[in-house]
């Protein structure tokens, strides 16, 4: 069930230059999953509208969740200055995650199916906790995690769940380059892909993947957030269920959706 | 008892408080938020006889208190939406206002004669003044002639009560609404978004795909609660009263303007519980006010 | 080195940054707060042929993100302006540009004619757009005749460049500011206050004694960039854009939008340095974007 | 010199329900006097005006201000959540305050002055810092303050510099009625009367003064709070200096004005 609903900070730290690691205790917990995100309210009154964060991460317990951030503007800037104890209003769980049964369905029984997780930038977070629910699954997991340069984040979590590669732009850490190149330089080897990033990378993946499925998380300015406003469409292949006009709503059809069912 | 109840056009709605058209898609959205039987009406998101794709992303953004969207009426056209919408919301025990949308006269008659048959549309709500399609639907709401023209035809091809929805995109609202009620208007409201622009310096570049886009939220919330006051000064014909509603407190500020129901639009967003929350806050104010029937409150500043 | 200076109808400012007519008085109340030097120029309060003694109290609410004013252009009429405040500004090395209302033609003629021979009035701006007085001083600005008529008649009567203010309250803002090009206008500004209205729902009264009031503040910032996007595209004289300005990212946001210069409103009163941290703020935007010359920046989105 | 400038504060409480007493270390207070006051900014985006409110006191080493305030709305509610530690954004020093030389000058050379100081409800606060200086400059305070009920705040201070009197309206302390019952009642001498309160209180002093001169503060909504607006005028019996149409303006040429000048 979607709520409004007021979380409360466990701890905040910086990962990298502007980048947030928030961790806030809310009931939302007991549904999140990988691929899903929440609207986490500013407390600045010119700025009203949720802005969309996805889920890092779900406590063993399920009573928190994690964001992990980059700030973008005034909304995000705001929350880089929340502390522990402070009140922060969320809505959520929001949107379609991952879909792990359609993933490990993929293998044959023999061999775990093997999927590559590709995160770029502020794309890096959704993919840590797919990493640990894939795993948590018997899926093989592979993480290449892409990087402007040496300011690297979450690296050593994703090495808990997954055989874990990096690039980087500046070539500082791994590969140079972008997460593509880091594969075929590893000559990887996968079943799926599950990709989140940003949409010259994607565009890459969809390209890329050839036959084989790839799961990508799309973003676009939100409003209601819930599927209302149809403010976040994205063109699809087939007529939408919603609208009937080859249009999904990314916040409620997606985020995540197969590539090769969107135009992108 | 207090009595909480407001007619408009023959429909007893049992409380003054709906949503914004386009705000609240056709009620399922939010049903996981609100119990929409609570609500006096739900009013669906624009349909139009034929599916419309809408207009390219971005379609929205956020502006000092409120937000700009041109969304550019996507619906999925009148055959989907009578055949999934209306039964769901047929559910509830609430009024159901349609909201319609069209780019030519025929267009809009042929929504409104479909829906003739559909015991389930309490009443239709005639959106001539949607400033994100190209193709003249805001014509219709800010030409005094093509508003009469337009409601005269409307009113010609349906028995039900309708609502001409007037844009705030105009010189003089008094005048647009006395041409609704001339031409046979059962009710108006208003208002419609305000045209808004922004850009992003960095970029260089619009923030929308459409260049402008329809302004709403507490930010319009003056202009709208003026234009109510003039528009209801105006005529005799109920007027439904929206723009920047979020609170009890906003509600009543339009009703003793001269609103008989009001809207909330955008904060639906900000809000989810939105609508609920004044269904409840009004009973409140009359409560702690002494105040034994909301009609009382319309018009009476 | 980096250009700021801007040039309308033959007038060189030292950088795009004024303020709004009627935030700012004279000019005397701020200087406390602003060197007066750094400004483009000083645009002053509406003055009138004769003393104006406005409207009764209260004048001013607060609202979402902006205010209400309906102040009625108190003024103290135009021999104590050229008496008192052009000698004040004359000690300063900025442009001057003199606000001037009227209720009929003559009026405004008459303050026209007046500050003719006053070398220290740089420019008029014509305020055909204040909501807040009764006797028709909007008319002129809604109606396209009539702001055809008084352009001329004021061009017929001074050398001074003008500038036909113009207010948002009207269907088409491209319309009116053709009407004002063709009518000789030398630059146009936009945009005066949006009507609005506050009710005070516990007493059942209206905020402002005058019942409506011009809305004011960031709020209104979507709506005039809108105006000054299609006004500024409709004629080939220069726009001074206004409507919410608080920073200088919001200035050069009106600049893309079209404006060759930018005013500083209501947000003096929230904060008082704001001009000048405006015309800061565009030094550095233009310096760390390489941009040589700010005029690259009118109407570049 | 007026000056928009961050203060910090060093406490508050709450005096009486609703009313409560913050202390700001501000570099205005080198310059307030009584009946001026400053324009206290919310962090609310969407309520952007100052809130005018007046000095109740100037710390003796002039390093601070005191405000004693209402909870009236949403800025007022917003600025009693404030604690100590906490920056709070002040415009001032605003507005003439008293005019202590005028009033000294009221005197013959053998008895001191007599000052008669009426203060309503919120129209309290002000009276304490003008009691304090007006003592101080050697003339005689007899302060009368006015209240609802029994929740009175600050009299103990007002014993300090001036025979201290007190009305409520409902009886429950001092004389039963408005300051100038207790005024009759206790057939209270004066040279001149300060007052500052709700309108209907300052009309009936007005005609109350007689000939004595009778220094009234003031109300009006503000918003520019330094003279350019225009928004708080009141009506006067002259021609105003500043418009010339019997119009001054609270903010700057008040908010104390003589009685018999202004119109109310
Ligand atoms: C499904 C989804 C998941 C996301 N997950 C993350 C995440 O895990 N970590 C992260 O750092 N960022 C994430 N983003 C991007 C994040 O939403 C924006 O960076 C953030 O909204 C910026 O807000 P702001 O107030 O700081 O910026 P401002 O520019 O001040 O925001 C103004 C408005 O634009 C919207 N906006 C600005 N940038 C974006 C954007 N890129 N996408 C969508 N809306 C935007 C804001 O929500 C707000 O409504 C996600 C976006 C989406 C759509
Ligand atoms: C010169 C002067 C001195 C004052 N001194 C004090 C004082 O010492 N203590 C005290 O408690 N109050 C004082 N007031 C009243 C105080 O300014 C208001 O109570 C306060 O502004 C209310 O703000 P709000 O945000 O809580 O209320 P809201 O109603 O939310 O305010 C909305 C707007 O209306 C204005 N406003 C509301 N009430 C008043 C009012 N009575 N007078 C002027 N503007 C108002 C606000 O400033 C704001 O702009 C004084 C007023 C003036 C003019
Ligand atoms: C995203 C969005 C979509 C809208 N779609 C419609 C629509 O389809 N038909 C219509 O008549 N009004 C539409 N509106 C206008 C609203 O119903 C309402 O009139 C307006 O937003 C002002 O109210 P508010 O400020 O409370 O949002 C839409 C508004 C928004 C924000
Ligand atoms: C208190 C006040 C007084 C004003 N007086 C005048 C005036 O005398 N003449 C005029 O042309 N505009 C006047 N205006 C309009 C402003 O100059 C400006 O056009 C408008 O406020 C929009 O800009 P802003 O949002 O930055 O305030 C006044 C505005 C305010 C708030
Ligand atoms: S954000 Fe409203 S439909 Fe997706
Ligand atoms: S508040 Fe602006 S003149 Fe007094």
């Amino acid at each position: 069930m979607k709520r409004k609903t007021v979380g409360k900070v466990l701890s905040q730290k910086c990962l990298a230059p502007g980048i947030y690691d928030l961790e806030i205790a809310t009931c939302l917990a007991s549904d999140a999953a990988a691929g899903q995100f929440v609207g986490v309210y500013t407390k600045d009154a010119s700025a009203l509208l949720p802005r969309p964060i996805s889920i890092c991460g779900v406590s063993d317990d399920r009573k928190s969740i994690r964001l992990v951030y980059r700030i973008a503007g005034k909304g995000t800037d705001e929350f880089s200055r929340l502390k522990e104890g402070d009140e922060v209003t969320l809505l959520g769980v929001l949107g379609n995650g991952y879909d792990l049964d359609k993933i490990k369905s993929l293998g044959n029984n023999d061999t775990p199916v093997r999927a590559l997780l590709l995160g770029g930038g502020i794309g890096v977070p959704p993919m840590l906790e797919l990493s640990r629910e894939l795993a948590a699954a018997g899926v093989k997991v592979i993480s290449v995690m892409g990087y402007r340069n040496s300011d690297t984040f979450l690296l050593d979590e994703f090495k808990k769940y997954s055989d874990t590669y990096v690039a980087s732009e500046d070539g500082s850490v791994g590969t140079k380059g972008n997460v593509l190149d880091a594969v075929r330089e590893n000559t990887i080897e996968f079943d799926c892909i599950c990709a989140c990033g940003p949409l010259p990378m994607l565009r890459a993946i969809k390209e890329f993947a050839g036959g084989k499925p790839a799961f990508i998380s799309l973003e676009e300015r939100m409003a209601c957030g819930v599927g209302a406003c149809l403010g976040c469409v994205v063109k699809t292949r087939d007529i939408d269920h919603h609208s009937h006009v080859n249009n999904a709503r990314i916040c409620t059809d997606g985020p995540v959706f197969e590539a090769s069912e969107v135009e992108i | 008892m207090i009595n909480t109840q407001v007619t408009i056009a023959g429909v007893t709605f049992k409380n003054p408080v709906m949503e914004g058209s386009g705000t609240f898609g056709s009620g399922m959205e939010y049903s996981e938020f609100v119990d929409l039987n609570r609500l006096g009406a739900v009013v669906t998101k624009g349909v139009a006889n034929v599916p419309w794709p809408g207009n390219p992303t971005p379609r929205v953004c956020e502006v000092y208190g409120g937000m700009l969207n041109a969304i550019g009426l996507q619906n999925p056209g009148i055959e989907v939406f009578c055949e999934r919408d209306l039964p769901f919301l047929s559910k509830y025990d609430t009024k159901v206002i349609v909201n319609v949308c069209g780019r030519s006269v025929e267009d809009y008659v042929e929504v409104v004669e479909r829906l003739s048959d559909e015991p389930r549309a309490d009443m239709l709500e005639i959106n001539v003044s949607c400033p994100n399609v190209k193709e003249g639907a805001i014509a219709f709401g800010t030409d005094p002639a093509a508003l009469s023209n337009i409601t005269k035809e409307i009113k010609a091809h349906t028995k039900k009560p309708v609502i001409m929805k007037l844009t705030p995109n105009v010189t003089n609202i008094a005048e647009m609404a006395r041409v609704a009620e001339e031409a046979g208007a059962d009710a108006i409201s208003l208002i419609n978004t305000i045209t808004g622009m922004k850009i992003d310096i960095e970029r260089r570049r619009f923030a929308l795909a459409n260049k402008t886009g329809g302004m709403s939220g507490p930010a319009i919330k003056p202009i709208a609660v003026r234009m109510v006051y003039q528009a209801s000064h105006a005529v005799k014909i109920p007027v439904i009263g929206m723009g920047g509603i979020a609170t009890a407190e906003d509600a009543i500020e339009f009703m003793m303007a001269g609103a008989t129901a009001v809207s909330v639009g955008m904060m639906n967003f900000v809000n989810p519980y939105a609508t609920a929350e004044c269904v409840d806050g009004i009973e409140k104010f009359l409560e702690s006010h002494g105040i034994a029937d909301i009609n009382e409150l319309i018009g009476c500043v």
